[in-house]
């Protein structure tokens, strides 16, 4: 790493230091957590258009199959739900996936219109029989206590592992996307993984019987203490003893400095591992297809293959980032899912932080989380001053200074597109090594 | 750790309790001002600085200090963004209290990772998901929104004295809508009424003529509609009115409100619905005060202006604004015994608990305080009949 | 008969006259993003904020008009407010132009530099318009509401069910007739018309034969900021203002375009229309309308609906989806998608 | 003095130079062929004389006017005109739409011309309403010759005409290729196929390496052995 690559990072710790000295420790922590976090879904699409030019717009989609899965996961079985529903959804999830064989059988051994007519046929059948078999079950699952469960809950394994199985079912949702997708244009596969990934949402949103629906799932275990019970805890009071702060701060503080010790281990495995691959065989392989297509295809290198590949692993990566949100906000809440925030947001932190660079994409996501939530109250503090001279009562004013949250975009986009114009390649640039 | 704990105690009851030394107070204002719902926000951040700056003009908090809000953006999508505005609030600015967050999932998000680490409470003006009540607050969330469960009650036995057996249901697709609306279809198929259909609508979408046209052909002699009246509700009824598909609507508590009639006209007379609110004229004394600060009271207005409302009265009482000293006054404030307490007359009742009286809040939404520290759910049953609300009874 | 009657008034009240005036949403929209798609080739993903641009203008333009007693009673005043927005929407997307993409451009850059380049355009956009004119609604429609309302077309036939047209449904669709026939007769009969689509053919063959790229890109832009300011007024009045709408209307727009083909102005606005007419008939609950078409041994108890209107916006993505996968050059386009 | 001469062009695109000293020259009513083995720069030579490539050295006059310095678009005015090798026609405007492009440049009024193109080309008057794309290779070749004519060239240029199509034809191009140079006009192509190409041609350049290896009448290069031997295949 040189001077360019280092020099961000630390302004980055100073801010988050003077965050720290100036607003409050735990503040600070709890930006950083997020950066983190945000670090890590953007080294999944810089996985993807940094490394092989593919655009997913499906972010958004794979964070929330990753949050899915710390339901599934982490959260307790309902029994009753299981006994009311649980076959008929397993049946239907059955049939489901027979018509899925049945239907590729058919389109391997037909073809024209028969194909077309045998498949759509196989695809009517399935969905009759599906929504015949899956609709009472659904019903059943859901009048199960409906203000607490409702839903047949997941797994009640701990809470870290759900991040591995966020990372499979963001994996396996872009196998198949990748399969049918992949083929496509760039603009048209951005396209058409956005679509994908509000239907992924429109689904989490309202098949209650999954996952709660927009009933949300709130008190997901933590990998860490409440602080309220830490302070009950006999080493913790004799650390504060020892300690010259507040016992209140002191269990914040703590408990977010666990989270940020977490996800400091899981970004450094993804980003060494991204980084090891990069300027592996592989890496190189992958930057020549990126580059060059016609001619890498022409090189015997099946193209498809590859970008199956690394779509697969970028997406999985965004789903144990999903997951790792999740997990620290300690709920599901699938309305919450909007691509503003969760694809296009992390495309920012890729593109102004360097797409081709994992420092880049890494730093990127740090400065741009960092500014998009103290955009609030900075963009407060400085109408609040520009309009000073329009006197305390005007209107205009308090029409402004009320709709100064609404800055954060206007700042974000400013940002990106001055980054796009003067530093095109991002705070820290792909280096050109071979 | 407890030596420390009980100087820092100390010292700030010290501070409050030492005549004449007048602070400055800070009130957490933390609502989705960006997002699906931000258009509701604004009004629900007036109606609580409306409250504030009420007890700061009085010059009796506190020993004359004053009290300021500070806002925050829980953005109702975003728990991320969300706890971190509220981390702000409570370790940067140094809130007392907050009154928020808005969203019910916004509101856990806050409460769990904010809130009851450091030992601040909330109220939430409009957080109503049943989930809320069970959920562990270590006694210092408070929400002056009803739960769901009791206003589907009330709903089904109004449909019963209508005469209704059939009635059609959408909701808006939140967590409030959602489970208000199976709260509604399970009281009324108790009764043994018909719903002949229970679907949701998005917010800030533009378009309802799908959702009406399910609806309609569902049928039913009259459509609930359990969302928000200046968001999809407002659309949903609107779409139905153009298309002849109904013409009475039963409003529950989002509903309700001058600015429906405004926007819909004449054609809503004849509907009916419930919001909050006793035998109290409170609602009425708030919406005069909005108007003449310049806004529109609109959905959970008044609810803001409570919240805001209880948190300093409690402080008042209590005598401090430590959360762990105050926490336990919220409910004893907001309930009886005591004067009654209408907007506007928060300098009368920080006055009485100055001299050691009891109050009993009521304020603009008839604020009673039951069991995990929410709403008790006494509700107006209203009637729209020439282009006004009009209050049937109390229930 | 009487029974056939009410069947059909049942279902073009509630899913036909809907389905026709957001259809006409759509296509404009998606004639605007096409149009650009066809000229500067990316997929402009501000076209919605564009359009709220316009609308937020309207608004103003209409507040204004109707503080000075300017009206056209029974006609919304929005109408006279139209010519401002246009104006305002083709001035500030130039603008953009100008210090924005036109840099691009001269680099020949890459298309997904510009869709990320627009994704920064929309994020700027909609923070100053909701900075402007706040996130909430924002109703600007007075005149007469209806054409024929529900209530009178039964007291007028006697049927049982009722049909309503709401005039702004009407002023969309004509409106939009207006503009599609002028646009159609631009392209087709005018010499810089026939240059666009020359341009949008082959770039450097139009250039060759001394068509100015600039001035192309320049009436590019305008169309398309005037389609919807047009798009984004009507939308407006038909339901009400509100910025975060907008947001939304995007992925039904491009969806539209590109099942029509990206890039076809006639593909776009049969686009437009298979969308709408697809969200409004797969949600539609048939059981009404089947009770008077059928015996009534045979009405179906169900809602007789092929899909939930929860997933209302997934139809638009799932047909979106679907077109990439199976047509990704649309039904109307003759190019190669690649 | 020739209508069109290109001296001693010398440039690349950036880096190394494909063009060495490259001359090349069309007079009216010519056919001047460039024929050579693959990457002996030929399409690029022709580039280079429309102005699609920066010269190091070398100039291009057109009429005796100097135009080295001119972008393509400006020496359209001045009288050149090129068909590109692919994508010369715009394959969505019909074939009348096509010309009428073609005459973009021109303030007059281009019925009379089109109406000569359509007499050169009868193919293109009986499908005047159909959209490019729909034609046949042949005819799109047509329609992309005839496009150039629109603004009555002095020079035209064709890059490959009849690459892609089949022989019969080819046969019917060259045909057409004649007809229009025997209205006056300076044509200067590059053919894949040399032989039929030499055999029309007034004047022939075979290119090597970016140089002019043989120059002279298209007769004399075919009966040349060495020629023969070194780029006609025998």
């Amino acid at each position: 790493m040189n001077l360019r690559a280092v020099l961000p990072f630390a302004i980055f710790f100073l801010l988050i230091l003077a965050t720290g000295a100036m607003q409050s420790w735990s503040l600070a922590l709890s930006i950083l957590n997020m950066c983190l976090i945000s670090a890590v879904m953007a080294l999944g699409i810089n996985l993807q258009w940094g490394y092989a030019g593919l655009v997913n717009f499906g972010v958004m989609g794979f964070t929330a199959l990753g949050g899915l899965a710390v339901v599934l996961t982490a959260s307790q079985p309902v029994p009753e739900a299981w006994q009311a529903g649980g076959p008929g959804v397993l049946l239907a999830l059955l049939v489901v996936v027979a018509a899925v064989v049945a239907a590729l059988a058919l389109g391997r051994t037909f073809t024209g219109i028969m194909r077309v007519a045998l498949v759509t046929l196989t695809a009517i059948a399935a969905y009759v029989l599906a929504t015949t078999v899956l609709s009472p079950a659904v019903e059943a699952i859901e009048a199960v206590n409906p203000s607490a469960t409702g839903f047949l809950g997941g797994a009640g394994l701990p809470v870290l592992l759900s991040w591995v199985v966020g990372g499979i079912f963001a994996a396996g949702a872009a196998f198949v996307i990748g399969k049918i997708a992949l083929g496509l244009r760039a603009d048209y596969l951005a396209i058409a993984t956005l679509g994908v990934s509000e239907i992924v949402v429109a689904i989490l949103v309202n098949e209650d019987w999954l996952a709660r629906g927009v009933k949300n799932v709130v008190g997901l275990p933590r990998p860490m203490p409440y602080e309220v019970e830490m302070r009950q805890e006999a080493w913790f009071a004799s650390l504060a003893e020892a300690l010259p702060i507040g016992s209140v701060e002191l269990s914040t503080v703590l408990v977010r400095a666990g989270y940020t010790g977490l996800f400091v281990v899981v970004l450094a495995i993804i980003l060494w591992l991204a980084q090891r691959a990069l300027w592996s065989p592989w890496g190189r392989m992958m930057r020549a297809v990126r580059d060059n297509e016609t001619a890498a295809g022409a090189m015997g290198k099946d193209v498809k293959r590859l970008h199956l590949i690394v779509f697969v692993l970028g997406s999985a990566v965004i789903g144990i980032a999903g997951a790792m949100m999740t997990t620290l906000d300690g709920q599901f809440t699938p309305g919450t899912y909007q691509p503003l925030r969760f694809t296009f947001l992390i495309w920012v932190m890729v593109i102004i932080g360097g797409s081709g660079n994992n420092w880049g994409a890494t730093v990127g996501a740090f400065f741009v989380w960092f500014t998009w939530v103290q955009a609030e109250p900075v963009g407060t503090f400085l109408i609040d001053k520009a309009t000073l001279w329009l006197g305390a009562d005007s209107p205009v004013r308090d029409h402004l200074i009320s709709n100064a949250p609404q800055m954060r975009y206007v700042v974000m986009g400013v940002v990106l597109l001055l980054v796009l114009r003067f530093a095109p390649r991002g705070l820290i640039p792909e280096t050109q090594r071979v | 750790m407890k030596k420390s704990f009980a100087a820092i105690v100390s010292v700030a009851a010290l501070l409050a309790a030492t005549p004449g030394f007048a602070a400055e107070v800070k009130i957490g204002v933390l609502l989705g001002f960006t997002g699906p719902l931000e258009s509701l926000a604004p009004a629900i951040a007036s109606g609580a600085e409306l409250a504030i700056a009420e007890v700061s003009e009085s010059g009796e908090f506190l020993d004359g200090s004053t009290v300021t809000p500070v806002r925050g953006d829980s953005t109702c999508v975003d728990a991320g963004a969300a706890t971190t505005a509220a981390e702000r609030l409570i370790t940067s600015d140094g809130v007392a209290a907050i009154v928020g967050a808005m969203c019910s999932g916004a509101t856990t998000a806050v409460l769990q990772n904010a809130a009851l680490p450091n030992g601040t409470v909330m109220i939430s003006p409009s957080a109503t998901s049943p989930a809320l009540s069970t959920v562990e607050d270590n006694g210092q969330f408070f929400r002056v929104a009803p739960s769901d469960a009791r206003q589907g009650e009330v709903l089904a036995d109004i449909l019963e004295e209508h005469g209704i057996t059939e009635a059609a249901l959408t909701y808006t697709n939140n967590d409030y809508g959602k489970g208000l609306a199976d709260s509604i279809a399970s009281a009324f198929e108790k009764k043994g009424g018909t719903i002949t259909i229970n679907a949701s609508h998005e917010d800030g979408k533009g378009d309802y003529s799908a959702e009406v046209a399910a609806l309609a052909s569902a049928g039913g002699e009259v459509l609930i509609v359990a969302g928000y009246l200046d968001q999809g509700g407002k659309g949903i009824v609107q779409a139905a009115l153009d298309s002849g598909a109904f013409d009475t609507f039963i409003l529950p508590d989002g509903m309700v409100g001058e600015l429906l009639i405004e926007a819909i006209g004449p054609d809503l007379d004849g509907s009916y619905g419930i919001y909050p609110g006793s035998d109290s004229s409170g609602a009425e004394i708030f919406a005069k005060m909005a108007a003449d600060n310049g806004f529109n009271p609109g959905v959970y207005s008044p609810e803001a202006y409570d919240a805001a409302a209880l948190l300093l009265l409690a402080m008042q009482k209590a005598g401090s604004t430590d959360p762990a000293v105050f926490k336990g006054e919220v409910v004893s404030v907001a309930n009886e015994p005591g004067e009654k307490i209408l907007p506007g007359e928060l300098a009368k009742a920080l006055k009485i608990l100055k001299d050691g009286g009891d109050v009993d809040y009521v304020g603009a939404s008839a604020v009673e305080l039951i069991g995990p520290g929410e709403s008790a759910g006494n509700f107006r049953e209203i009637e729209i009949q020439d282009g006004k609300i009009q209050t049937v009874k109390y229930r | 008969m009487e029974d056939a009657l009410n069947a059909l008034v049942l279902i073009t009240n509630f899913a036909l006259v809907p389905g026709l005036a957001y259809g006409c949403q759509l296509a404009l929209g998606a004639l605007g993003v096409t149009l650009i798609f066809a000229v500067l080739r990316f997929s402009n993903f501000a076209h919605g904020e564009t359009m709220s641009f316009g609308a937020m203008i309207a608004v103003f333009a209409t507040w204004i008009l109707q503080d000075n007693g300017v009206s056209i009673d029974p006609l919304p005043t929005a109408l006279l407010a139209l010519p401002f927005a246009i104006l305002g929407s083709i001035l500030f997307v130039l603008a953009t132009d100008r210090v924005v993409y036109r840099f691009y451009r001269e680099q020949r850059s890459d298309q997904v530099i510009f869709i990320i380049v627009s994704i920064g355009v929309m994020f700027v956009m909609a923070g100053l318009i909701r900075f402007i004119i706040g996130p909430n609604d924002q109703v600007f429609t007075d005149g007469e509401r209806f054409l024929i309302s529900a209530r009178d077309f039964r007291d007028l036939t006697g049927l049982r069910e009722g049909l309503a047209i709401k005039t702004t449904q009407v002023i969309t669709v004509v409106t939009t007739v207006i503009a599609m026939g002028l646009l159609f007769w631009f392209l087709q009969k005018t010499r810089t018309g026939k240059s666009m689509r020359a341009y949008a053919d082959n770039e450097d063959l139009a250039t060759l034969s001394g068509i100015d790229a600039g001035r192309v890109v320049l009436i590019a832009w305008t169309l398309s900021a005037a389609l919807a300011a047009v798009a984004g007024t009507l939308y407006g009045l038909d339901k009400s203002y509100k910025p975060f709408v907008f947001q939304e209307l995007v992925l039904p727009i491009f969806a539209a375009a590109i099942v029509g083909g990206f890039g076809s102005p006639l593909g776009a606005v049969a686009g437009g229309f298979i969308i709408a007419f697809a969200e409004v008939l797969i949600t539609y609950a048939y059981k009404r309308f089947l009770g008077y078409i059928l015996p009534e041994s045979w009405v179906p108890d169900g809602l007789a609906q092929f899909l939930s209107t929860d997933y209302k916006f997934a139809v638009a993505f799932v047909i979106l989806v679907a077109t990439l996968l199976l047509r990704p050059s649309g039904l109307f386009n003759k190019r190669a998608a690649t | 003095m020739s209508i069109l001469r290109a001296d001693a062009m010398t440039g690349g695109y950036g880096g190394a130079d494909i063009l060495h000293e490259c001359t090349l020259e069309a007079d009216r009513g010519e056919i001047a062929v460039i024929v050579g083995p693959n990457g002996a720069g030929k399409s690029t030579a022709m580039k280079a004389v429309f102005g699609m490539l920066n010269l190091r050295q070398g100039k291009v006059t057109l009429e005796g006017r100097d135009v080295t310095r001119m972008k393509p678009t400006d020496r359209v005015s001045e009288g050149m005109s090129f068909v590109p090798q692919v994508r010369n026609v715009f394959p969505s405007l019909t074939v009348e739409e096509n010309l009428e492009m073609g005459g973009f440049l021109r303030r007059d009024d281009i019925a009379a011309t089109m109406a000569e193109v359509y007499d050169l080309f009868p193919v293109l008057a009986e499908k005047r309403r159909q959209p490019a794309g729909e034609l046949s290779g042949g005819q799109r070749q047509q329609v992309a010759v005839g496009r150039a004519l629109m603004t009555k060239p002095a020079v035209l240029m064709l890059d490959e005409p009849t690459a892609g199509v089949s022989p019969i034809v080819m046969d019917e191009l060259f045909d057409r290729i004649i007809d229009v140079a025997k209205t006056g006009i300076a044509i200067l192509m590059v053919e894949q196929n040399a032989k039929q190409a030499l055999e029309i041609a007034h004047r022939g350049y075979v290119l090597a390496q970016g140089r002019n290896a043989y120059t002279d009448t298209g007769e004399a290069l075919l009966k040349n052995a060495e020629v023969r031997r070194l780029f006609l295949g025998g």
